[in-house]
């Protein structure tokens, strides 16, 4: 991928009733943000285990965005308090080995903030966009994959391949 | 495995922005796509035929459907799945048009997204494993938070539907703002006449438990199997012995020491009161801040007058368990206070109406009991600060309301009309009174309502103008309103006797701390969240909790009316059958891997994390595990981002399935 | 020993002219109270009124060039006794901070960098810093006699999400200053209307009119005195009286303070020390308690 | 700045928006503002009016108008304001746009005052009183309005003769150099 | 030395407890755990400055648990801990592994110990954990033997290493980290050594899915070091075993430390140190700090 192409890739894990639900007003409400995000949807803020950040940032992501409900809004209570301690932790450990700030950023937005989602996402792809390419964890991703190469099936393999099975 | 891929272009709504037939053909060729196709309306009966008919042709193991929200036709899918013989949790679906089409305008980039959001389900749905719905019992009563005409309302639909009640009230009695009310709009009828025959009718209901002066306190449990801890507060009067004769309110020396909330503080009331004449039930209150015995152990007066010995100061509070099915929630609204101040207040006050510091400057609800036959001036019309009657009177409307500034953004509905009725019942009752409306516009949407408003206006002289006052001081009891009549472009200075300020209608203060012992959301403004807007107006997100009335947003009677009964009947919708079935989405325990670290139970929010013993034959204990019930878990996932050595799995959102969409990226 | 209170002091141009006056009773009370001033070197105009009502890049540019001062010599907070400086100077900081582009452009045309957060106090902030109990613990004379309109003006409470000191409206901390000299206050209505400002030289007309309806509001209420804390209120306050006069032939004078004087007062100074002397309309305390007691 | 799609042109609203970060589409009319303005009677134009003026495009409307001029900036307006739209900081911008625009202004006294104001500081980095008024009068011919109150202040010392000069004034005079309009 | 034997062995005699775990002198300057089931073993038992080995962390071994039934009873343990060990005994209450009931403490009053074996005790050689440690008087114990002495002062290297790294920029505290963590050869050892990772199957042996990946490559040594680190934020009870443990003289402590620093500052906890409060991870507080969320 060439320098000026580059486009980040940037994954949101959001719980399923206030920010994903926040997402769907956005949509409704026609706002628009960039395309860089992809959302993967998880029941509560409480379920999002850390080990996703660093899978993620293994599979190339540039920046990273964990979102739930606002304390005390929580569908389940309790999930999102649970959550705020252990992304402290995570935040700070992760700040301590190197990791930039603003590859990892934590938002509430409720149902009802379809603008806000907006906002947060829109924020967090233009900083990642101003931080350029996740040099720290792409040097990782380039050692592991030039040692354990993934096998690559191009379309055309494939169709030989289903043509030779007929 | 074999997978199908289904590309929804909802008419334009996401063929417009996604390119589906590319994102159908590109999805072709990812590992374990059997068949991918896009089509106008996919949830459509010819839409969901074609995926039925391609399940059973291609005998496919499980679909993605590329559609809208799975929070608007998830379940239309899976039961198209479910006909065709897919498990319905076999089923997922990429939300292409709220989290894709909507919010992007390159149809470059959209449709790239989609194909990566595409092939993100793809790879979970590989991962996803057959669930069966769990079933649970329903216990058909209904608990009804408030008894305001919201809650009155629902209580009776419920309870004469067959099903129990309880109806739990906070105040001494029940009815609420509308007991408080003159005449209503846009008929101006009796308000108390209307509302309590059916006071009356709750509390000989044989099906309605009828609990004033008590406040939910803890709500365990889910849809169907609430179990619910009131708060009995302590009257202080046996209400089996009392029979409301009022002996002891008469007799109470106590007579100017507490304000009477009813008459919104513009009469006083004794220690010992029942909060008005027609109050339901009709059993007195004594108020231990004000009542003598409780400062020094004396008087006692109230005792010896009781013929029934009803009186008990040593009566505590009571707290009650009752298990119900279904809560409604119809706690209604407060009006905002313009006596706050900045510093002990969330919203900012208005300083330049004095802040409350002038007598005349009244608002909404105490310009009702003024003009109340049975209020506080027995109907006439007299201002608090001498008692003599108002020539002049400004009414403002919007103080609070639509101030992002000073109060709150939205409108509260109701001020245009019933600024209108005070108006008119003002210069029904003072014929040389003059009334002047200051207002920003006027909204009076329903059936006779604008009508009503130009009657105002035509027949009863009242002078409107348009524009927000700017300040009010006083000068020798006149009060100096300030305004500009934006219409002809002129300042204008009203001396006036009276002012009735139309304050916002505000959520109660409490109403976040009680949606958070329900477990409901609520708005940055405290009122209770809705479901959806338009199609789930009644249901709150939390299943089996239904709303009704002023507690979702300002509302006007018919429409809190309206809205109770809509709660009644969702209600009765529940205990339609005797079972419910729910998503099989709750955590399992590994046993063989569990340390029993039981950190999962300590962040479990339901307490669904119980303690098992793993013993020997020999019956030796050797380990203590985890163990989930399915009954109680709600499917968040806490347990399983805590567990260290990930010996824990929520079903349907399981880690590998986490995993496959992070790689799919 | 106590270590001695260092406060910056931004005077603005009033204070070495009009309102002469004013500079020489703050500096006197702050040092009877145990504070001294440490006066922002080479300071220029701040702006008030006439480059922000012409040209906002100006305006934010001259208010941040004192405040730049300021932090170039070191200081953390300052006070500016004049409230439209007071204004100006925490506006021009708000915007800064609201804007990143402003905070570029003032930068840019300055050749700075604002590291600080440098606290503009206003005199009421100051009084607050050095602490009333001072003014207690040092009070000569309690001012029995005096029946205060503590006037605030525009400038001094608004914008409340800028100034953030008291209440836009409704405020009170004058009030609780001026009581600590024995004196009583009044409850009156025009705590906060406008004199008229900037218009003190183009539209006297304006400005005397509305003057003029403030002191007879205060008249009104039973006050005696009006104490003002900005030196443009004071000049259409205190000056202007003189066409009152010739316009409304019953016009009877009425003494306008800064609240410098009255708290110099109270803390045993002389009028003639405290520059008193130096007003349109005249004020002596002695001769208006015995005034007083004889009616 | 304001960021716009399709070749929009730059209007008025839009530049005086640039100049006080918020939109004129902020205001719905509801007149508190001119009902609490102190010198409303003054005005020609209610100053809910100029909004609305600038909200519809009627630019020369409102940049004629003698409102913005009137303004003393006492921000009783913007305090008020249920929207939160700083009213001040719009007259600000307004004034600021008719001079750019070199619109005629009715009341040119108060004009007279601010440039003689400036030039003051531009010329010595601090307020100049006795030169302010001189160059004031001067230019507006008010020549003995001031007879009332001058020569006493004089006398008091109130008034300095002499111009009170600060040491650094090219700094200053740098500032109105570089914030000058084009 | 000989009250602890005594002590020991008539806990044996009496039948109180199935064993001793403790500590046996191997030669001058080295001591080894020793689990004493027997008289004669509690005469081997010492308690000194070389007493360096965390024993918290056989409690949760199978092989130690299995001890306890004897003949069809179902004995308590005995443990010699140092009061810094004691933190770890209460942290595994804490979290379910232990019942306070079922373990007997044997501790000391301590002055620290050596950083390595072979070294003299002096101010020089105290142990990296001994530095910043405050409980030189056991929190629980059942017995409590040796005199109250005076802990040698030195400057806290950890401490001040964390805080140089603080101040590198982000990319150069990654590169630091990497070439440190590119030293691990995945043998596990800080694992094996830790007293609080007691999991039946570390998350890293977790196959499917595939947690953190195994094998030695950065990628997978970054992971695994910081799955290590935050499993054991706020629990971490700073014994430094795990560092010791490491053949390849990964400075773990760094992250530990910093985790437990955090921890400190931000929530006012510190692990291990009391049975009644709640563990941090596992609870909330309403109140916690909201800064790090939009």
């Amino acid at each position: 991928m060439s320098e000026e192409k580059w486009e980040p890739k940037i994954v949101a894990f959001v719980c399923n009733w206030c920010t994903y639900t926040g997402a769907d007003l956005a949509g409704t409400s026609r706002l628009k943000y960039p395309t860089n995000v992809k959302l993967i949807r998880v029941m509560c803020s409480g379920g999002i285990d850390p080990v996703f950040i660093l899978k993620a940032f293994e599979r190339g992501a540039d920046g990273i965005l964990v979102s739930g409900c606002h304390p005390n809004d929580c569908h389940y209570n309790a999930g999102n308090f649970h959550a705020r301690r252990r992304w402290e932790f995570f935040d700070e450990l992760l700040k301590f080995l190197g990791i930039e700030e603003g590859r990892l950023q934590f938002s509430w937005v409720s149902a009802s903030e379809g603008k806000k989602f907006v906002d947060v996402v829109t924020k967090v792809t233009n900083d990642v966009k101003a931080m350029g390419q996740f040099k720290a964890y792409k040097d990782l991703n380039d050692e592991f994959t030039a040692k354990f190469p993934e096998p690559v099936l191009n379309e055309k393999e494939i169709i030989m391949s289903e043509e030779d099975a007929k | 495995m074999k997978i199908g891929v289904f590309i929804c272009h909802c008419g334009e709504n996401i063929g417009r922005t996604v390119d589906c037939p590319r994102v159908a053909k590109a999805c072709e060729w990812l590992p374990g796509v059997e068949v991918s196709i896009d089509y106008k309306y996919m949830c459509s009966d010819p839409g969901q035929n074609m995926i039925k008919k391609e399940i059973i042709d291609k005998k496919l193991d499980a679909i993605v459907v590329g559609s809208c929200s799975p929070h608007m036709h998830e379940k239309t899918f899976r039961k198209a799945a479910v006909a065709a013989g897919i498990n319905p949790f076999l089923v997922e679906i990429t939300n292409l048009r709220e989290h894709c089409s909507w919010v992007h305008d390159d149809i470059e980039a959209a449709t790239e997204k989609a194909i990566e959001m595409v092939r993100m389900s793809v790879e979970k749905v590989k991962r996803d494993q057959p669930l069966t719905t769990i079933e649970v019992p329903v216990t058909k009563r209904t608990l009804v938070i408030g008894g305001g005409i919201a809650g009155i309302q629902a209580a009776l639909d419920v309870a004469n539907a067959g099903y129990e009640v309880v109806l739990v009230e906070k105040e001494p009695s029940i009815g609420g703002h509308m007991s408080q009310l003159s005449e209503t709009f846009p008929t101006l009828d009796c308000s108390q006449c209307i509302l309590t025959p059916r006071m009356v009718e709750v509390y000989q209901h044989p099906k309605i438990k009828l609990m004033t002066f008590s406040e939910v306190e803890k709500v365990d449990g889910f849809i169907g199997n609430f179990t619910v801890t009131i708060r009995n507060k302590a009257r202080h009067i046996d209400e089996d012995k009392c029979t409301g004769c009022g002996l002891c309110i008469t007799k109470c020396p106590i007579r100017k020491k507490a304000y009477n909330s009813f008459e919104e503080n513009l009469a006083h009331r004794p220690a010992v009161y029942v909060p008005f004449p027609q109050a339901v039930p009709n059993i007195p209150v004594i108020d231990e801040t004000v009542c003598t015995h409780y400062k020094n152990g004396k008087c006692g007066i109230c005792v010896t007058v009781c013929g029934r010995e009803a009186i008990n100061f040593d009566q505590q509070d009571k707290l009650v368990t009752e298990e119900v099915g279904a809560i409604i929630m119809a706690t209604g609204y407060k009006l905002y206070n313009i006596d706050k101040k900045p510093d002990d207040s969330i919203y900012k006050g208005y300083g330049e109406y004095g802040y409350g510091k002038y007598k005349d400057v009244v608002d909404g609800l105490q310009f009702e009991r003024i003009a109340s036959a049975s209020g506080p001036t027995e109907g006439e019309f007299k201002r608090p600060s001498d008692g003599k009657e108002p020539k002049k009177i400004v009414f403002i409307q919007c103080v609070g309301s639509r101030d992002e500034s000073k109060g709150f953004s939205y409108c509260s509905k109701i001020c245009c009309m019933y600024t209108a009725k005070h108006a008119m019942l003002y210069k029904h009752k003072v014929h040389d009174g003059e009334a002047y409306v200051f207002y920003m516009d006027i909204r009076s949407g329903g059936k006779m309502y604008d009508e009503f408003v130009r009657r105002a206006i035509e027949e009863d002289g009242v002078k409107y103008i348009r524009g927000r006052v700017s300040k009010i001081t006083e000068e020798d009891g006149k009060y100096i309103v300030k305004g500009e009549d934006t219409l002809a472009g002129m300042p204008i200075t009203i001396e006036a006797d009276m002012v009735v300020l139309a304050t916002a209608m505000i959520a109660q203060p409490d109403a976040s701390t009680l949606a958070q012992t329900v477990g409901i959301p609520y708005d940055k403004h405290g009122f209770f969240n809705e479901a959806h807007p338009k199609l789930r107006p009644i249901e709150s997100t939390t299943g089996g909790v239904f709303l009704a009335g002023a507690c979702q947003s300002p509302k006007d009677i018919p429409e809190s009316v309206a809205m109770a009964s809509a709660a009644a009947a969702k209600a009765m919708v529940l205990f339609g059958s005797d079972k419910l079935e729910r998503e099989p989405v709750v955590a399992k325990v590994s046993a063989d891997l569990c340390a029993g670290c039981f950190l999962c139970k300590k962040v479990c929010p339901y307490g669904a994390v119980e303690v098992r013993e793993v013993k020997t034959r020999d019956g030796v204990v050797i380990k203590e595990i985890a163990y989930v019930n399915e009954g109680l878990c709600q499917g968040c996932g806490t347990c399983t981002a805590s567990c260290p050595s990930k010996s824990v799995e929520l079903a349907g959102f399981n880690n590998e399935e986490i995993f496959a969409q992070i790689a799919a990226l | 020993m106590e270590a001695i209170l260092k406060v910056g002091y931004f005077p603005g141009c009033s204070q070495t002219g009009t309102a002469r006056e004013y500079d020489i009773s703050l500096r006197k009370v702050v040092e009877n109270l145990g504070a001294s001033f440490d006066e922002v070197k080479d300071w220029s105009c701040c702006g008030a009124t006439s480059a922000h009502v012409t040209n906002h890049k100006l305006a934010s540019a001259l208010a941040m060039r004192n405040v730049m001062l300021a932090e170039q010599q070191g200081l953390d907070d300052m006070v500016a006794p004049c409230a439209a400086c007071y204004n100006r100077l925490v506006s021009s900081q708000y915007e800064m901070k609201k804007h990143p582009e402003v905070k570029q452009e003032v930068e840019s045309v300055l050749e700075t960098k604002f590291q600080k957060d440098i606290k503009v106090m206003n005199l009421i902030e100051l009084f607050m810093k050095i602490g009333l109990e001072k003014i207690t613990e040092n009070r000569k004379e309690e001012l029995k006699s005096l029946n205060v309109a503590c006037y605030y003006g525009c400038l001094l409470v608004r914008p409340a999400e800028i100034t953030k000191f008291d209440d836009a409206e409704q405020p009170t901390s004058m009030e609780k200053l001026v009581e600590l000299t024995g004196a009583k206050t009044v409850d009156w209505n025009s705590k906060v209307e406008c004199c008229g400002a900037a218009h003190s030289i183009a539209r006297r007309d304006i400005v005397v009119e509305l003057s003029k309806k403030i002191i007879d509001d205060a008249k009104r209420h039973g006050a005696n005195v009006m104490v003002v804390a900005c030196p443009m209120c004071h000049t259409n306050l205190d000056m202007r009286q003189t066409i009152m006069k010739r316009v409304f032939p019953e016009y009877k004078e009425f003494p306008v303070l800064y609240l410098t004087e009255l708290l110099g007062l109270a803390l045993g100074m002389d009028e003639k020390e405290l520059g008193i002397d130096l007003h349109t309309v005249k004020f002596n305390y002695n001769e208006l308690a015995a005034e007083k007691a004889t009616v | 700045m304001s960021s716009h799609t399709h070749n929009h042109v730059h209007t008025i609203a839009d530049d005086i928006k640039d100049k006080t970060f918020q939109d004129v589409s902020l205001c719905y009319q509801c007149g508190k503002c001119s009902a609490g303005c102190p010198v409303r009677y003054y005005m020609d134009v209610a100053p809910n009016k100029v909004v609305r003026l600038i909200q519809l495009g009627f630019y020369e409307e409102a940049l004629k108008s003698t409102t913005p001029w009137l303004c003393a900036g006492c921000m009783t307006c913007s305090s008020r304001c249920p929207q939160e739209f700083d009213l001040a900081k719009f007259m600000d911008a307004v004034r600021e746009t008719a001079i750019e625009k070199g619109v005629k202004v009715k009341d040119k006294d108060i004009i007279t005052f601010h440039k003689a104001f400036l030039n003051q500081i531009k010329s010595f980095g601090r307020a100049y009183e006795v030169g302010l008024v001189a160059e004031y009068k001067l230019k507006t011919m008010h020549l003995f309005d001031d007879v009332d109150s001058s020569p006493g202040m004089l006398l008091k010392g109130k008034l300095k003769v002499l111009p009170h000069n600060i040491k650094d004034k090219e700094s200053v005079k740098k500032i109105f150099k570089k914030t000058a309009k084009k | 030395m000989d009250d602890l034997r005594k002590y020991a062995a008539e806990l044996l005699e009496k039948g109180e407890v199935a064993a001793v775990i403790g500590y046996q002198q191997v030669s001058e300057k080295r001591t080894k755990p020793i689990i004493a089931k027997t008289a004669e073993d509690c005469a081997k038992l010492v308690f000194n400055e070389y007493c360096l080995n965390n024993l918290a962390v056989y409690l949760t071994k199978a092989r130690v648990k299995e001890l306890r039934r004897v003949n069809g009873a179902v004995l308590k343990l005995a443990i010699t801990a140092k009061p810094c060990d004691v933190h770890g005994i209460v942290a595994l209450i804490q979290e379910s592994q232990l019942k306070r009931e079922d373990v007997t403490i044997i501790s000391f009053n301590c002055a620290g110990v050596v950083k390595d074996f072979g070294m003299d005790f002096n101010g020089e050689t105290l142990a990296t954990k001994c530095v910043p440690c405050d409980t030189h008087k056991p929190l629980y114990s059942d017995m409590v033997f040796g005199e109250e002495k005076e802990t040698p002062k030195v400057s806290d290297e950890v401490l001040a290493k964390i805080e140089s790294i603080e101040k590198m920029s982000a990319a150069e505290r990654f590169e630091y980290f990497k070439a440190e963590f590119d030293k691990c050869i995945k043998c596990y050892a800080c694992r094996a050594a830790c007293p609080l990772c007691y999991c039946q199957r570390c998350i890293t042996d977790k196959t499917i899915p595939r947690w953190v990946e195994s094998s030695a490559h950065s990628r997978g040594n970054f992971s695994w070091n910081v799955v290590r680190a935050f499993h054991l934020s706020g629990r971490c009870i700073g014994c430094g075993e795990c560092e010791r443990a490491c053949p390849m003289d990964i400075p773990l402590s760094l992250l530990n430390r910093k985790m437990v620093i955090e921890a400190k500052e931000a929530y006012s906890y510190i692990s291990g140190r009391s049975l009644e409060t709640p563990t941090l991870v596992g609870s909330f507080d309403v109140k916690d700090s909201d800064e790090l969320f939009m």
